[in-house]
């Protein structure tokens, strides 16, 4: 039997490589891929206590499907976002949009 | 589907059918009226069978409808939103729906539906011309169903809040419904505009709906509850809102509330000394006027005092002096009937005549609340709705003849005026006989009439209860039959004064059904009132049963509403003589006063030479716009300029401002050497500093993302790590 | 060690190893298909938690859509960063170092407190708890209001992504 | 060792999956653990192994009936009937030269066909051969069979990528294009069986047809519109833009030669033979028939048959209709299909809820008479809709209303002005 800390560590795991990427990639697809794994494990989070504290209950998986909704809105937000600016500054790298600093 | 499910449903569609009209139907005249009419049909359908169940229900008084579900969290309570249906609410149930529908329907023809636009029809510039239609058609049925949403939601509201939120929305409308022709200007400049009334029917119910709402808040306060179950039928917290003394001194709470609840009423309801803006609110079309003064909002002050009545009357018994706020209404209610009807007798505009007698009759069913009638009061209420709205829209269709007669004889005069009109039986049959029914049923021609039964009623317990009351009512319902008649007589008898008058004509079917469909009830809302003890017909009445209640089963079903039962006054034959006396007096001394010897064209009022300067002083109302224009208008203005204005602002205030500012220049000016060394200075070194504080801390500011979360996830994690360590007790 | 530790074991390695590459490696087609892989081992992680409309689920939103959205947003971009630039910025260690405290820390904390045990649950749980999230998604009693918020939400990031990314005319 | 006359005839392979345990555990004495991992293994090897053999005989069908359609022999050469063609043409791309070209991703390039393949075979998993046999019975199955679908887009897509060609890059745009926005429709047509058997199961759902009727009769529309979207999922004619080779030479696979270009010629007659699986399950009763399940090898009979007969119509259509063009392919997604689709769904819902409403006692034949008749009010109204949109483009083009003509061109098809154009004529005949 797997006990539920080993989900959760590995969730914190996930959660924490996509940090990563999202913290030092250039490209801004792949910060959004890192805010992918990000989310991933926040659901995996959500089923593992779903599992584990109250099976019985459907709470869980039904957070975890809106989290799914949410994650589908994002990316498709933000892939516009970083399509229209690659059509306007002919760029994708986070750091380089800035225009609004100071 | 439950029955409270049902009554929750009953306010919306007119609600719907406004967002509807007012969002996507408002190209299409068709479509917004049909929209109109049938969610408001959908309503009545809902509120017939909510009354229908209501009246199948044994002892319904104690068994009603209810639900409410929390709405506003406040603090420590919840306010709650919820419907209730009791007796009263289910007797308005009723009569509001159908009232509204009729209006509605009548409102197509009045504002000749199936014309096309006529050039002169501007947006707002007054009723269309008789071959054109109303330019603003769609945005006027969005405002009746907003109007009618309000009243319903006010009628089925089970709290204070709610039937105030019903109540401030029918204030909206009716400023926005009074206002409809706000394009309209006259030749007289005395003469008020529709502008200028709805500004004045705002303000006016304004000064009401303070009070009321003061009120509403202070009950709030004392029994942190709105809800009407909680407060009305608590005995617990009457009484104890009857014993606590107030802020104001030899008041308790429930009569310093009721006062103020009641201030509110009298703005609603257009009570003296805030009667004003009523007959000004003429100036709207006349389905609004009908809407207004029958089915809605005049009748929402007198039915939410009839709801707080027990509030009102919490401490009174039967038979014991009067509370506070019992008296106010007796008083202001009986001097109000008769003060309007006085003014009603000199009146020569055929809708201001009805505006002045429905203050006489609202004044009628507050004094009635005032003396402890309650049921009596409630009866009133239905029967004026019908045949009031009766009248209002009989005067409608008369107009509407008229400007009809305008259209062919180009002449130029004041199609309300009834002095212009005359004969008008033969032009317009329909509208003649339903108008002769409303008319006898308003002055109360004995026993077949509405009017009769509702009025002898209030006589009766004002007999019992308040001579003095007694005698008011009846001098005023010797004066409704007689200015009812002159107003029929000028109207409809005689030979046409004017040659509009000559030409005018019947109106469509969608003016008359409504009117037909209400004389009906004009008539026989009134029988389900006579008392059982009414020698002879009151037992045959009695003994027809409609279901678990007799045929005349008023009565017993709106005095379930209270927690005690009323008991039913005994036959008393002095009153019941009075007020057939005073009914068919008033009618015949108006019949021989104007219909005997019809006038002629260009003749004066016959009163107005006996009567002299008392017809002067009728005729304009008492003086008293002028006097609140003085009172308050002009002093307020006189307040602002000179004491304000002179005094206040440019003597004490800008001289003591002009005194410390010479004083600081002098001193300024002594001072400013020293200051660029000891003040000047130091700062700018400051804002240097500052300066440089911050252009070097600029590059912190890189305008990435990325570095920004760094730093958000920096600083989480040192949050968690000092939380930590203070959990685990390293760090105290 | 029993057989479904080792299982959840080989999985878990799998995935973190995946995950790793995701956001490491330089081209980012490789470092998309590797998300697509760690994607495809959560969805087995789901299974092994007896989620399987949580599995499948994650197969079609996640890989059938959102994967295919991202390489496909990867393809229209790959012009301007070609795989041979640096595909990491000037604060990558300190970001690194921020993720492995945040690790630490996590895992420190969720190491500490005791956490129950899987419950034993019949098997009509598991095979009727997709006809309760069912019936729970759509139930005046349930969660049918966030549920229908989180469509209308999806509605309007659709419409809003259209017109961000759309050719203005 | 089990007794055989216990399975009979009817579950022979039922049996072999028995007895193979037996052996397993008492010859072999192997732990119960590992004897059932070796027969799962040995089950998915056999139904991985039937699944990789169709193709074998199906590339003949094809081939033959194509050839048929466009009055040709078609192959006749390699044994009888030209039989055996396909290993013909296994072996001469077995010989062809192995080209892996220039800055192409090495890695991704030769994965591609290999998950293209996979892809498809881990479609036959939840497919129901009979009543008794299933590879994984799952609660999901309807929604497994969407998400591998995803996996071969993105097979197609590692290849098109990989390459380093423009033909292959485009072909996989346009294959993301295509896949994603047909998935769509097609969930949404998937969800009416669901709807109707109540659950996802694909043994559910076929159980459900044995007990009541097959869903091509309670849903035409939606197993019209699956099958449709399905044979734009597999890119066939007449949706075959990924490799259309006039356009784009060959598409993704542009690159490929010799045995990995057999997987991805693998992987499509494997799919096309899948997705008639599909249609024949969810729609056509799939293994249900006469003594199916008394006798479950009859269901795969039954099963084999319906397949077949759906195939013929996918290679049918494949030879009848000319490729549609991009804009086209994607306006009649949105613009048709998916509405359709909802609306197919939304029928069947209400539809349903009022049988069971009013008519709480009636038969299935009762519930399909009404579901049909749904179904075919809401193609009735679909096609009213069109043919009242069609004729006023066409008057705008004409020119028949001056004034109307613009207002058509912008929004044809959008219902909004039906009623405008309703009461347009009668000012016209007025004045």
């Amino acid at each position: 039997m797997v006990p539920l800390n080993w989900y959760l560590i590995l969730a914190a795991a996930l959660f924490c490589i996509g940090l990563f990427g999202v913290l030092a990639r250039r490209n801004a697809v792949a910060i959004l891929m890192g805010i992918e794994l990000m989310m991933n494990a926040v659901i995996i989070n959500l089923v593992a206590f779903w599992r584990y504290l109250q099976p019985t209950q459907i709470t869980g998986q039904v957070f975890a499907v809106i989290v799914f909704a949410v994650a589908a809105a994002e990316v498709s937000v933000g892939l516009a976002l970083i399509i229209s600016i690659y059509r306007r500054r002919n760029s994708v790298v986070a750091e380089e949009m800035n225009l609004m600093k100071w | 589907m439950q029955i409270q499910t049902l009554v929750w449903l009953i306010p919306f569609p007119p609600l719907l059918a406004f967002f509807l009209i007012w969002l996507f139907a408002n190209r299409s005249k068709a479509l917004s009226h049909t929209l109109a009419i049938v969610l408001m049909a959908v309503s009545w359908l809902i509120s017939l069978y909510v009354f229908l169940s209501a009246f199948a229900t044994e002892h319904f008084g104690k068994d009603v409808f209810a639900s409410s579900v929390p709405w506003l969290p406040t603090g420590g309570s919840t306010l709650n939103m919820g419907v209730l249906v009791d007796p009263l609410t289910a007797a308005m149930l009723f009569f509001v729906p159908l009232t509204c529908l009729l209006i509605f329907i009548y409102s197509v023809g009045y504002h000749n539906f199936g014309q096309r636009l006529d050039a002169h029809d501007v947006q707002g510039a007054g009723s269309p011309a008789h071959n054109g239609v109303e330019p603003m058609y769609s945005r006027f049925f969005a405002f009746l169903s907003l109007f009618a949403f309000g009243m319903l939601l006010l009628v089925v509201a089970d709290n204070l809040l709610m039937l105030f939120v019903g109540w401030e929305v029918m204030g909206l409308c009716s400023y926005l419904l009074i206002g409809f022709w706000h394009g309209r200007n006259y030749d007289d400049p005395k003469k008020i505009t529709p502008r200028q009334a709805a500004v004045k029917a705002f303000m006016t119910t304004r000064v009401g709906d303070v009070l009321m709402m003061l009120g509403i808040v202070y009950l709030y306060f004392q029994t942190g509850t709105l809800s009407f179950r909680e407060i009305l039928y608590n005995e617990e917290v009457l009484h104890h809102l009857a014993t606590t003394p107030s802020y104001v001194v030899g008041l308790s709470v429930a009569g310093l509330v009721g006062l103020l609840l009641f201030a509110g009423a009298v703005g609603k309801s257009a009570q003296f000394p805030l009667h004003v803006w009523l007959p000004d609110a003429m100036e709207g079309p006349t389905p609004v006027s009908a809407m207004i003064h029958a089915a809605t909002m005049v009748s929402a002050g007198v039915y939410a005092m009839a709801r707080m009545f027990p509030l009102l009357s919490a401490g009174w018994h039967e038979g014991g002096p009067l509370t506070p706020p019992m008296m106010a209404m007796g008083i202001i209610g009986s001097f109000t009937a008769l003060f309007a009807s006085t003014i009603a007798v000199s009146q020569r505009d055929v809708k201001k005549v009805l505006a002045y007698s429905t203050i006489s009759q609202l004044g009628y069913m507050i004094a009635a609340l005032g003396i402890g009638a309650y049921v009596a009061a409630a009866f009133h209420l239905i029967t004026h709705a019908f045949f009031k709205a009766l009248l209002f829209l009989g005067s409608g269709s008369v107009i509407h003849g008229v400007e009809h007669g305008m259209h062919h004889s180009h002449e130029h005069i004041d199609p309300q005026d009834m002095f212009n009109m005359g004969g008008l039986r033969k032009k317009m049959p329909v509208t003649f006989w339903t108008f002769l029914i409303g008319g006898f049923a308003l002055s109360g021609f004995p026993f077949i009439t509405a009017g009769f039964w509702s009025k002898d009623e209030i006589l009766a317990d004002a007999f019992a209860n308040g001579p003095l009351v007694f005698w008011v009512l009846a001098l005023s319902a010797l004066l409704t039959g007689f200015y009812t008649m002159r107003q029929i007589s000028l109207t409809f008898l005689g030979e046409p004064r004017t040659e509009s008058a000559e030409h005018a004509s019947e109106s469509p079917w969608t003016i008359t059904t409504p009117l037909v469909i209400l004389s009906f009830f004009a008539i026989v809302a009134g029988w389900v009132g006579i008392p059982a003890a009414f020698p002879g017909l009151g037992q045959f009445v009695s003994s027809i049963r409609l279901g678990v209640l007799p045929f005349n089963f008023f009565h017993e079903f709106v005095g379930g509403t209270l927690l005690e039962q009323p008991e039913a006054l005994p036959f008393d034959p002095f009153p019941l003589a009075a007020s057939i006396v005073v009914g068919l007096g008033g009618l015949t001394l108006g019949w021989l006063v104007y219909g005997w010897k019809p006038l002629k064209s260009g003749q004066a009022d016959p009163l107005a030479k006996p009567l002299g300067p008392i017809y002067t002083l009728l005729e304009n109302k008492y003086y008293f716009d002028e006097l609140y224009d003085f009172l308050f208008v002009r002093s307020t203005r006189w307040f602002s300029e000179v004491v304000v204005y002179q005094v206040m602002d440019k003597l004490i205030i800008d001289g003591v401002l002009h005194t410390v500012a010479r004083v600081a220049y002098a001193a300024g000016n002594f001072f400013k050497g020293a200051e660029k060394y000891t003040i000047n200075d130091p700062p700018d070194y400051l804002a240097k500093f500052t300066q440089w504080i911050g252009g070097s801390f600029r590059v912190i500011q890189t305008g990435r993302v990325q570095n920004y979360l760094l730093i958000v996830m920096l600083v989480a994690i040192a949050f968690g790590g000092v939380y930590y360590l203070m959990l685990s007790g390293w760090v105290k | 060690m029993t057989v479904s530790q080792i299982l959840f074991l080989v999985v878990a390695a799998v995935m973190l190893i995946s995950a790793v590459l995701v956001v490491t490696l330089r081209n980012l087609i490789h470092a998309a298909l590797w998300l697509i892989a760690t994607l495809f081992f959560v969805a087995v992680l789901y299974v092994l938690l007896d989620a399987g409309f949580m599995a499948a689920a994650q197969v079609v939103l996640y890989i059938g859509a959102i994967a295919i959205l991202i390489i496909f947003a990867m393809m229209l971009t790959r012009r301007v960063m070609a795989d041979e630039t640096v595909q990491i910025n000037s604060q990558w260690w300190l970001g690194g170092l921020v993720a492995a405290a945040a690790f630490v820390a996590v895992a420190g904390l969720l190491n500490a407190s005791a956490w129950p045990g899987l419950p034993a649950v019949d098997d009509a749980t598991i095979t009727n708890s997709i006809k309760m999230l069912g019936t729970q998604l759509t139930s005046p009693d349930g969660f049918v209001i966030p549920f229908q918020i989180a469509s209308i939400l999806l509605t309007v990031a659709l419409v809003g992504a259209i017109a961000v990314a759309g050719e203005k005319k | 060792m089990p007794d055989f006359s216990k399975y009979g005839i009817g579950n022979i392979f039922i049996y072999f999956y028995e007895l193979l345990g037996w052996f397993l555990k008492s010859q072999l004495n192997l732990p119960a653990e590992l004897a059932g991992v070796i027969q799962t293994l040995v089950a998915i090897v056999t139904l991985g192994t039937f699944a990789l053999l169709i193709p074998i005989f199906t590339i003949w069908l094809e081939r033959k009936l194509a050839a048929r359609f466009q009055d040709r022999l078609g192959p006749n050469r390699a044994g009888p009937y030209g039989l055996l063609q396909s290993f013909a043409d296994v072996i001469k791309l077995l010989g062809k030269e192995d080209i892996t070209p220039t800055g192409a991703d090495k890695w991704v390039y030769n994965l591609a066909p290999l998950v293209g393949v996979v892809s498809v075979v881990t479609l036959w998993a939840v497919i129901p051969l009979a009543s008794t046999m299933v590879g994984a019975n799952i609660n999901v199955g309807v929604l497994y069979v969407v998400g591998i679908s995803g996996l071969g887009t993105i097979a197609i897509m590692m290849g098109g990528w990989s390459s380093n060609n423009k033909f292959a890059l485009l072909g996989a745009f346009r294959t993301a294009a295509q896949l994603v926005a047909y998935e769509v429709p097609m969930i949404i047509a998937l969800m009416v069986p669901v709807l109707l058997a109540g659950s996802m199961g694909m043994q559910d759902i076929v159980n459900a047809q044995a007990n009541s009727t097959w869903y091509i009769l309670m849903a035409p529309v939606a197993a019209l519109l699956f099958f449709i979207t399905s044979v734009a999922e597999i890119g066939r004619a007449p949706f075959d833009l990924l490799e259309a080779e006039s356009e784009i030479v060959a598409g993704f696979h542009i690159e490929y030669t010799g045995m990995k270009f057999g997987m991805w010629m693998l992987s499509e007659f494997l799919h096309a033979f899948t997705i008639a699986a599909l249609t024949a399950t969810l729609f056509l009763g799939g293994w249900h028939g006469p003594l199916s399940s008394e006798a479950p090898i009859l269901g795969i009979v039954y099963f084999l048959v319906k397949t077949f007969l759906a195939y013929f119509v996918v290679v049918w259509s494949r030879s009848t209709f000319p490729r549609i063009r991009v804009d086209h392919l994607l306006s009649l997604n949105w613009k048709f299909f998916t509405p359709l689709a909802l609306g197919a769904l939304v029928v069947t819902a209400v539809a349903q809820k009022l049988v069971d409403t009013y008519l709480p006692g009636a038969g299935d034949a009762m519930r399909t008479v009404a579901l049909f008749s749904a179904n075919v009010l809401l193609v009735w109204l679909v096609f009213e809709l069109i043919r009242r949109s069609a004729r006023q483009a066409r008057a705008g083009a004409e020119g028949g209303y001056e004034e109307q003509g613009e207002a058509h061109h912008e929004e044809a098809g959008h219902g909004g002005h039906e009623t405008q154009a309703e009461h347009s004529p009668a000012p016209a005949s007025a004045h």
